[in-house]
């Protein structure tokens, strides 16, 4: 059960506090009907599933319920860091 | 390839077993082949062997950063079945479990495939209705499976407990039982010998670290740790770990890798005659010809490639096993390991060409991948040998996630394994 | 008491007689011994059966690392445990201890055929053979190799025992309270932090306890840190796995060694968050590789030291060592000057420190260097060796019966592998020792190579002149694991370590390889002429020793293995006799069966009641979510297939949801309370993923949105009231709401009170009758429901289920999300393009639906079926094809979703899915059944009971 | 509101009493959700102090998110809606009950399921977490004195749990 630092709460929490949401980053397109039917693939199937550095979200959904974002590497399942939704990449 | 036999096995016990074969020659990498297979485990072996085998093509390699069988294919629960809903799946797994009955004899290797049945507990009203539909669309599809009573199910499987006041009572099970468990390394084995006997190089300890392409996009070869090897058709079979050699092709796929957890008790005598799998109380058990009881569950909750998990999943893991058998809550966990599984949005495999001239995919096998081990790997080889898919694949390919043609087995039952 | 037993120098004098059995016969031991070391003391040398070829065995070793003496414990009751290691066994009064793997008795076992026949089952054996003929496999071959598999029997009887659990938090977990974990606890103890300090042993102080020169500060460290507030001490209580962020699992054993275990807890689990981690686990003698090796009475030497110490157990009366270590002198030096018989010793080295031959010579004792044992005779238990020299010459044979091994130690890294901690090999040790640490841990002690047990020479296998092919020495001993199936493994090309492991089975024992791992390791670096680090090690795995389920699964058993939920109304329809359904993790009442009735008739009547007079439902497990904020309607708008912007305040509207692959997830009916304010209705098992979808949405993709949501599914009991006299019954109860249809028309909600309760009264219906839903507040909703029901009397009133609900919306065409539709049906596809706002540029789902597969023909639509013989009701699930002649495989083209018997038409009804369905109205379709029998029935509107909707405007 | 006597709770009315803990149903009490992107505007609408930090609570009032509070007060007060305003206001008095755990050893009972270290939980202390599978808000009272509150259909797993632990306690 890993450690996972809420950037709301700005506490670390155990990981049965949390429910993983997958990778981060992937926006909504503003106007989903504009896409291409391989467009909408991608935001709907495509992910980077990196052996290493993932951007991923998290919410702290037994705890104050945000949605946030973490860099953590998928080797060693260790976290980099932990930041807002709406903050840019890291 | 020396025949395997009670005689050869007596002739060679009178000389000390000092005469024995190696399985497979280690091979070191020629500079070209007419195919590679990226990943030694049991798709990408069958793939190996049936390549040479059916269509003729014996100058293959197959490459594998580790050592043979290490991926998931050793250390699967190996449940065996293809009482799946959907046709295409149906027709898929269903291929397998053909090639299954008779494999020990077609690869002279005891794979100790074992059709004792594979149970599905239902436990609640959605549960029959799911198990009705399955067993209907088997049935006339040609696939056994068949609709038990509790008391039915508990005469197959004594273990079982009726108890109506249990959190989850059996309402019936659906039996298949032609499904049933093989031996994971020893698959791995006999098709890394077979194939190796029929003039197949099996590279161990040299991992693909490149895919180089030409100027027209297609395929030239594999980038490894042992330099570069040429080939004009590489099938790539690397399980959780197909993200990453399709990213070195310049793909990006729709797969995401998660831990998943099995562990074993310590070996007792036979207790459990068959494979029995509740979806709704979340787990799975059978017992290995060693004795051991193998139990599994669900995956962990976030993309890792760290082959190990948490411990609250092996709670839960082992309490629905209590709730459903509570004479085994003083058996005791004697190993506890992690796998990677690949899984795509509808927890179907992808099995084809990919949209680079020369280069296949066989992946997203998810958490249930073993059973199809000999059926993945004919189609790989059919694939790439005819440079199409096979009909029984021409479903499982990349466009569906585009087209929306999804196989979603998961979602028609919540179904896994 | 028994020969065996030396008086003076042990722990264990003046302790209380014990009485127990083993195989059935009476023993006596002491409190505090045990089971093997009660048993030696009682001169029993066989204990066990190995795995595979059934070898008669006895103790290898006193502690976690035993392989060989097994036993099951029965303590009635359904209190049976197998493959127990004596070594971990405390005896108490009336201990019932059992040999296993053997028939008829441990002393002769048919299954010992096996180990005569051994060498037709080398490594890999089964692969080899059992092929042909080859329905053998199934009859014969496998039944047998499962037979003669397994080590003791599975318990048959549930376990009465309980399990507790806890979650702890310290800032320095000490692991192993041997000298090097109580002065790391003394260390940090002297610090204001929390200290915890466990140890598997019953009795704390590891090594010490086998060393009469530790016990004096022993005994004061300990009763320093038991006064200590700040330091937990937890023995009988082993950490198995280390898991990620200093995250530690143990077990604490709470009541196995009590006489009577009463009603407390067996065993503990304790889930461990700790600061820092110090492992002090030890280290593990290595046995030997010889032949005979495996005879009863050939044992560690550490151990027949701690046998003497701990236990006051004489492991023999003539004992011979067999060592490559220093350490192994040390031992047998104490065991001769407790006036135990000495045979001789026996060193591979050719030179030894001298100060080691001074001390034998001081004690007499006979050495014979640079030589090896190379064979052991007796089967049951030892009777002599036969000694050579390292190259083969003077062969002798000497009288003794028992042999200590002493070939160097292994420090326990499990846990620090566990952790991801890099190991380096240690040529001085001749294992690996801890190196780069993954988490905030350290090892002490032995565990971390900081103790010195003297100097010794590391050998995979002793010099022998023997033709190796016939030598029986065993590197795994549970798992009869051979030096010569090593070897046959490397010849046959297994030559990765795993792959050995897998092959041979080396190291997969209960004790994991605790003490063959490295033994095999140096087999294999010499077969491949390779050192040893480039051969790699298998992975430690959890847990460290086998763990009880019960203890893993911990509080979660019976009534705490998942929360039942149970709406306010639950304890009603029980006391009425409700047969009830899991859904989700609630229960709901199915049906309320009246005596004599089966479901059908109930069901029949129930239905029957609504059609005509009037039914009361619970509806309370029905997820909601209130919906607040300015910009509510505009969330909606985006999340909901259909409109919700034009929708009035006091007026409901059905919703639908899909994901954003565009197929349906959930449904339900909502209300507007307020221009700012919504109250959701969604599926019962949908409650939590509708929320937590909708949250996702509102934070992560809108989050500009002035908008919350609110689980409020709990907050309310709901009351549903179905049928024509619905506002008859309630009309006397409610205030402040015009129940007449003008003021309150189908699809709208009104706030008053009912019985003087505040409500939400909606007036909905998945019936098609006239209907009202109460919703309360949930603490007075079972007061509501008796008031309702009272009222009711009057009319008739019947409770109803969830089976009487779902035949009576089939009726209507209402579908059931995930009954209906499985996740792969859009809107259309139900049927439910009314409820798709078409002129909405964008909601979720909505650009998927424009997929090529998703706009093809041929899709499976949601349709009506009626059975051409309308007393048949088609299984739920059932296939349909178009052609029933057709040869297997057959073409199917759908199935069927719903079935029941509709009491109020007097026929039975179907909702199926069908590709092409709308365009088959009509058209008769084929359902093959189980029993051979195909059924036929017409395609009609998924409509089957007053299609215009009057009763429901009434 | 209607009167109390009809009210029913899913636990039992008699506390369990066990050596250095005893658990209890607590009061019924009027609860909302309260959720905002400005603390001082919510404070304004509803005429309640409103803690500014997540796990910090004033006047019954607990801060569990970055726009969210649970406020708890004595059964039949009542507060402003907000209506039409940047704010959500949502009556949950029901959904939850409260169970209170009191005595030396109810920390103990508490982490018998609860991952969080509660020793560093300062008194006045309020968070929404996890006991076993179950969603809990836990506020500490005081030294010895702790508030569960609980979904509903949740309290009787909970009660068990709870009871089941303090029991085992040695
Ligand atoms: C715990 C667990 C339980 C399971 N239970 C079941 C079950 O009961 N029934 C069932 O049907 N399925 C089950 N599965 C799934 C099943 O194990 C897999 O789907 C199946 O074994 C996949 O086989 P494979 O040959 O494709 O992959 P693998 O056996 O994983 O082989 C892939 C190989 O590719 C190699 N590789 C990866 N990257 C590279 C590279 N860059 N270069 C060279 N080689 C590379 C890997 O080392 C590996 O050996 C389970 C899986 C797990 C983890
Ligand atoms: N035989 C000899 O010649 C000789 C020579 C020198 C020292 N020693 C002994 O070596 C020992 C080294 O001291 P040490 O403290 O490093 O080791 P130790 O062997 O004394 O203590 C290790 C302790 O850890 C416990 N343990 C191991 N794994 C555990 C787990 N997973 N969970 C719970 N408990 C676990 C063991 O039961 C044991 O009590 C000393 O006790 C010393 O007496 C022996
Ligand atoms: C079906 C099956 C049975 C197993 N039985 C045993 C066993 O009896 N003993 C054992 O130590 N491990 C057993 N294992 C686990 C393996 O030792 C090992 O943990 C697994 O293959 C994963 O490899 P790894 O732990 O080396 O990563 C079994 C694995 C599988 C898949
Ligand atoms: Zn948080």
């Amino acid at each position: 059960m890993i450690l996972i630092h809420c950037p709301y709460c700005d506490d670390i929490r155990p990981e049965l506090e949390f429910a993983y949401a997958g990778e981060a980053h992937i926006a909504r397109p503003a106007d989903p009907s504009a896409l291409s039917d391989a467009e909408w693939e991608k935001y709907l199937f495509i992910r980077a599933n990196p052996r290493g550095r993932h951007n991923e979200r998290w919410r702290h959904v037994h705890g104050c319920g945000r949605f946030f974002n973490a860099v953590r590497d998928t080797v060693t399942d260790k976290f980099e860091l932990t930041y807002k939704a709406g903050e840019p990449r890291k | 390839m020396t025949r395997f036999s009670a005689f050869s096995l007596f002739a060679k016990a009178l000389g000390g077993h000092q005469s024995w074969p190696e399985l497979w020659p280690d091979a070191q990498p020629k500079a070209e082949y007419d195919a590679i297979i990226v990943g030694a485990g049991g798709h990408g072996l069958g793939a190996a062997y049936y390549l040479a085998k059916k269509y003729g093509i014996t100058n293959v390699a197959v490459i594998e950063k580790g050592w043979l069988g290490g991926g998931n294919t050793g250390r699967n629960t190996t449940i065996v079945r293809s009482n799946y809903l959907y046709d295409e799946s149906a027709h898929l797994y269903d291929h397998a479990v053909k090639l299954w009955d008779g494999l020990s004899q077609e690869l002279n290797f005891n794979v100790m495939y074992s059709k004792r049945g594979v149970m599905m507990l239902a436990h609640n009203v959605h549960d029959v209705q799911s198990f009705q539909r399955h067993i209907h669309a088997n049935r006339l599809n040609g696939v056994d499976n068949e609709w038990l009573t509790p008391e039915e199910a508990k005469e197959y499987c004594p273990p079982l407990d009726l108890n109506p006041n249990a959190r989850y009572p059996i309402m019936g099970a659906a039996l298949q039982r032609r499904g049933g468990t093989a031996r994971h390394d020893s698959v791995a084995w006999g098709y890394a010998r077979a194939a190796a006997a029929l003039g197949v190089d099996i590279i161990q300890n040299c991992a693909v670290t490149g895919i180089r392409r030409g100027a027209d996009g297609a395929i030239e070869g594999v980038e490894t740790e042992r330099g570069f090897i040429k080939s004009k058709k590489v099938g790539v079979s690397a399980a959780g770990n197909t993200s990453v050699i399709m990213q070195m092709a310049g793909l990006e796929f729709p797969l995401e890798s998660y831990p998943l957890q099995a562990l074993v008790s310590e070996p007792v005598k036979p207790v459990f005659p068959c494979v029995v799998m509740s979806n709704t109380v979340h787990a799975y058990i059978s017992q290995s010809d060693k004795g051991e009881l193998v139990i599994g569950a669900g995956t962990d909750q976030y993309v890792s490639y760290s082959q190990r998990g948490a411990l609250h999943i092996v709670e839960h893991t082992v309490a629905a096993i209590c709730e459903i058998f509570p004479m085994f809550r003083r058996m005791r966990m004697l190993r506890n390991w992690g796998g990677i599984v690949d899984v795509t949005p509808d927890r179907s495999p992808i099995l084809g060409k990919t949209p680079v001239k020369g280069l296949y995919v066989n992946c997203g096998w998810g958490t249930g991948g073993f059973k199809a081990t000999p059926g993945a790997g004919d189609l790989l080889a059919y694939t790439m040998a005819k440079d199409e898919p096979h009909w029984i694949n021409a479903p499982y390919n990349l466009d569906r996630f585009r087209n929306g043609r999804l196989i979603d087995e998961a979602a028609a039952a919540a179904v896994a394994h | 008491m028994s020969a065996h037993r030396i008086a003076n120098a042990c722990r264990l004098n003046g302790a209380a007689t014990v009485n127990f059995t083993f195989d059935g016969k009476p023993y006596q031991g002491k409190a505090g011994d045990s089971l093997a070391s009660a048993l030696l003391a009682n001169g029993v040398v066989l204990m066990g059966r190995s795995f595979k070829y059934h070898r008669p065995r006895g103790l290898l070793g006193a502690g976690a690392e035993e392989p060989n003496a097994l036993v099951s414990v029965d303590r009635g009751g359904g209190r049976f445990t197998p493959n127990l290691r004596a070594t971990a066994v405390e005896i108490h009064e009336g201990l019932d201890a059992r040999s296993q793997n053997r028939w008829p008795s441990l002393e002769t076992d048919f299954g010992s055929i096996n180990d005569r026949l051994g060498r037709f089952f080398p490594a890999g054996f089964y692969n080899k053979t059992f092929m042909w003929p080859r329905s053998f496999w199934e009859k014969l071959y496998e039944p047998s190799i499962r037979r003669m598999a397994g080590l003791g029997d599975a318990p048959s009887d549930p376990d009465p025992d309980v399990y507790d659990a806890t979650y702890a938090h310290c800032d320095v977990l000490i692991v192993g309270a041997g000298p090097a974990g109580i002065d790391a606890a003394l260390a940090a103890s002297a610090s204001k932090k929390k200290v915890f300090l466990i140890d598997e042993q019953d009795e704390l102080g590891g090594g010490a306890l086998a060393d009469p020169a530790l016990w004096g500060w022993l005994a004061e460290s300990l009763k320093d840190l038991a006064r200590l507030p700040n330091v937990t001490l937890l023995p009988r209580t082993t950490a198995f796995g280390y898991y990620h962020d200093n995250f530690i699992g143990a077990v604490e054993r709470l009541t196995d060694h009590l006489p009577d275990p009463g009603h407390q807890a067996r065993e503990k689990l304790w889930r461990i968050r700790a600061g820092e981690v110090v492992l002090a686990q030890g280290a593990i003698e290595r046995p030997l590789v010889f032949e005979g090796n495996d005879v009863p009475g050939v044992m560690l030497a550490g151990a027949a030291r701690t046998y003497l110490h701990r236990f006051g157990v004489a492991v023999g009366s003539r004992v011979a060592l067999m060592a490559t270590h220093d350490s192994g002198w040390k031992d047998l030096f104490a065991l001769a000057r407790a006036g135990v018989g000495v045979a001789v010793i026996v060193d591979l080295r050719e030179s030894v420190d001298p100060a080691l031959l001074a001390e034998a010579a001081e004690l007499g004792l006979r050495v014979e260097l640079g030589s090896a044992v190379i064979g052991v005779s007796g089967r049951l238990a030892v009777t002599g060796i036969e000694i050579a020299r390292a190259d083969g010459s003077g062969r002798h044979k000497l009288a003794c019966d028992a042999v200590l091994m002493a070939g160097g130690w292994t420090p326990s890294v499990h846990l620090w592998s566990h952790s991801l901690g890099k190991l380096e090999w240690s040529e001085e040790w001749g294992a690996y020792l801890p190196g780069k640490a993954n988490e905030n841990v350290r090892c002490v002690g032995a565990c971390g190579g900081n103790w010195s047990f003297g100097s010794g020479v590391h050998v995979g296998q002793l010099p022998t002149p023997k033709n190796p092919a016939l030598l029986k020495a065993f590197v795994d001993f549970q798992n009869d694991v051979t030096a010569k199936d090593i070897a046959l493994a490397i010849r046959e090309g297994m030559k990765s370590v795993e792959h050995i492991k897998r092959y041979t089975t080396n190291g997969m024992a209960t004790d994991q390889g605790k003490t063959s791992n490295l033994n095999a390791l140096q087999l294999a670096s010499s077969a491949l002429d390779r050192p040893v680090q480039a051969i790699g090690l298998t992975t430690f795995r959890p847990p460290y020793t086998p763990q009880t389920f019960g203890a893993l699964a911990g509080h979660a058993k019976d009534a705490l293995f998942q929360p039942t939920r149970k709406s306010p109304i639950d304890s009603w329809a029980e006391a009425q006799g409700a047969v009830f359904e899991p859904v989700a993790q609630w229960r709901r009442a199915r049906y309320f069966p009246r005596t004599g009735e089966d479901m059908h008739a109930a069901v029949n009547r129930e239905c029957l009641a609504v059609r005509e007079g009037v039914g009361i439902f619970d509806a309370s497990t029905l997820g909601k979510i209130e919906v607040v904020g300015p910009d509510a309607a505009e969330f909606l708008n985006r999340m909901y297939t259909n409109p919700w912007k034009q929708l009035e305040p006091g007026r409901c509207r059905y919703g639908l949801l899909l994901r954003e692959d565009g197929f349906i997830t959930d449904d339900g009916v909502s209300a507007r309370m307020a221009p700012d304010r919504f109250h959701l209705t969604t599926t019962t098992g949908g409650a939590a993923r509708v929320l937590n979808m909708m949250e996702d949405y509102l934070q992560t993709e809108w989050p500009d949105l002035n908008v919350w949501l609110t689980s409020t599914t709990e907050q309310y009991a709901v009351i549903a009231l179905q049928g024509p006299k619905t506002r008859e019954v309630i009309a006397p109860l409610v205030e402040g709401i015009d129940l007449s249809s003008d003021a309150f028309p189908h699809m709208a909600v009104r706030e008053g009170t009912i019985c003087g309760v505040p409500t939400r009264l909606f007036r909905v219906s998945f019936t098609g009758e006239l209907g009202f839903e109460i919703n309360v507040p949930a603490a007075y909703g079972l007061h509501v429901w008796k008031q309702v029901w009272e009222a009711g009397q009057a009319h008739g009133i019947t409770p109803y289920g969830t089976e009487t609900m779902h035949v009576l919306r089939a009726e209507k065409g209402f579908i059931i999300v995930g009954q209906d539709t499985d996740g792969t049906v859009t809107p259309y596809d139900a049927g439910l393009d009314w409820a798709v706002g078409k002129k909405k540029p964008d909601f979720v789902g909505k650009r998927s639906l424009a997929r090529p597969d998703i706009v093809a023909s041929g899709r499976k639509q949601l349709v009506g079926l009626l059975t051409d013989d309308p007393n048949e009701v088609l299984i739920e699930g059932a296939q349909i094809v178009a052609d029933p002649k057709q040869a297997i495989p057959m073409t199917m083209i759908g199935h069927v979703t719903s079935s029941y018997w509709s009491a109020t038409l007097g026929r039975s009804i179907a909702m199926a899915l069908v590709a092409g369905g709308f365009d088959r109205m009509g058209e008769t379709l084929h359902i093959p059944s189980a029993s051979g029998k195909t059924h036929t029935a017409k395609v009609v509107k998924p409509m089957f009971y007053d299609a215009e909707g009057s009763r429901l405007n009434g | 509101m209607a009167d109390a006597a009809v009210r029913t709770a899913p636990v039992p009315a008699e506390a369990a009493e066990f050596p250095g803990v005893s658990i209890a149903l607590g009061a019924p009490l009027a609860r909302w959700s309260l959720r905002a992107r400005d603390p001082k505007a919510l404070a304004k609408a509803i005429g309640h102090k409103v803690p500014g930090t997540i796990g910090e609570t004033l006047g019954g009032m607990a801060c569990l998110g970055p726009d969210e509070w649970l406020l708890r007060l004595p059964e039949g007060a009542s507060i402003p809606l907000g209506e039409g305003l940047p704010l959500s206001v949502v009556d949950i008095s029901e959904r939850a009950v409260t169970l209170v755990l009191d005595g030396d050893r109810a920390i103990d009972a508490l982490s018998a399921g609860c991952p969080r270290d509660l020793s560093k939980f300062p008194v006045g202390y309020a968070t929404r977490t996890i006991f076993e599978t179950v969603e809990i808000v836990l506020i500490r009272e005081s030294e010895t004195r702790w508030s569960v509150d609980v979904w509903r259909s949740f309290a009787p797993y909970l009660w068990t749990a709870l009871t089941t632990a303090a029991s085992h306690l040695r």
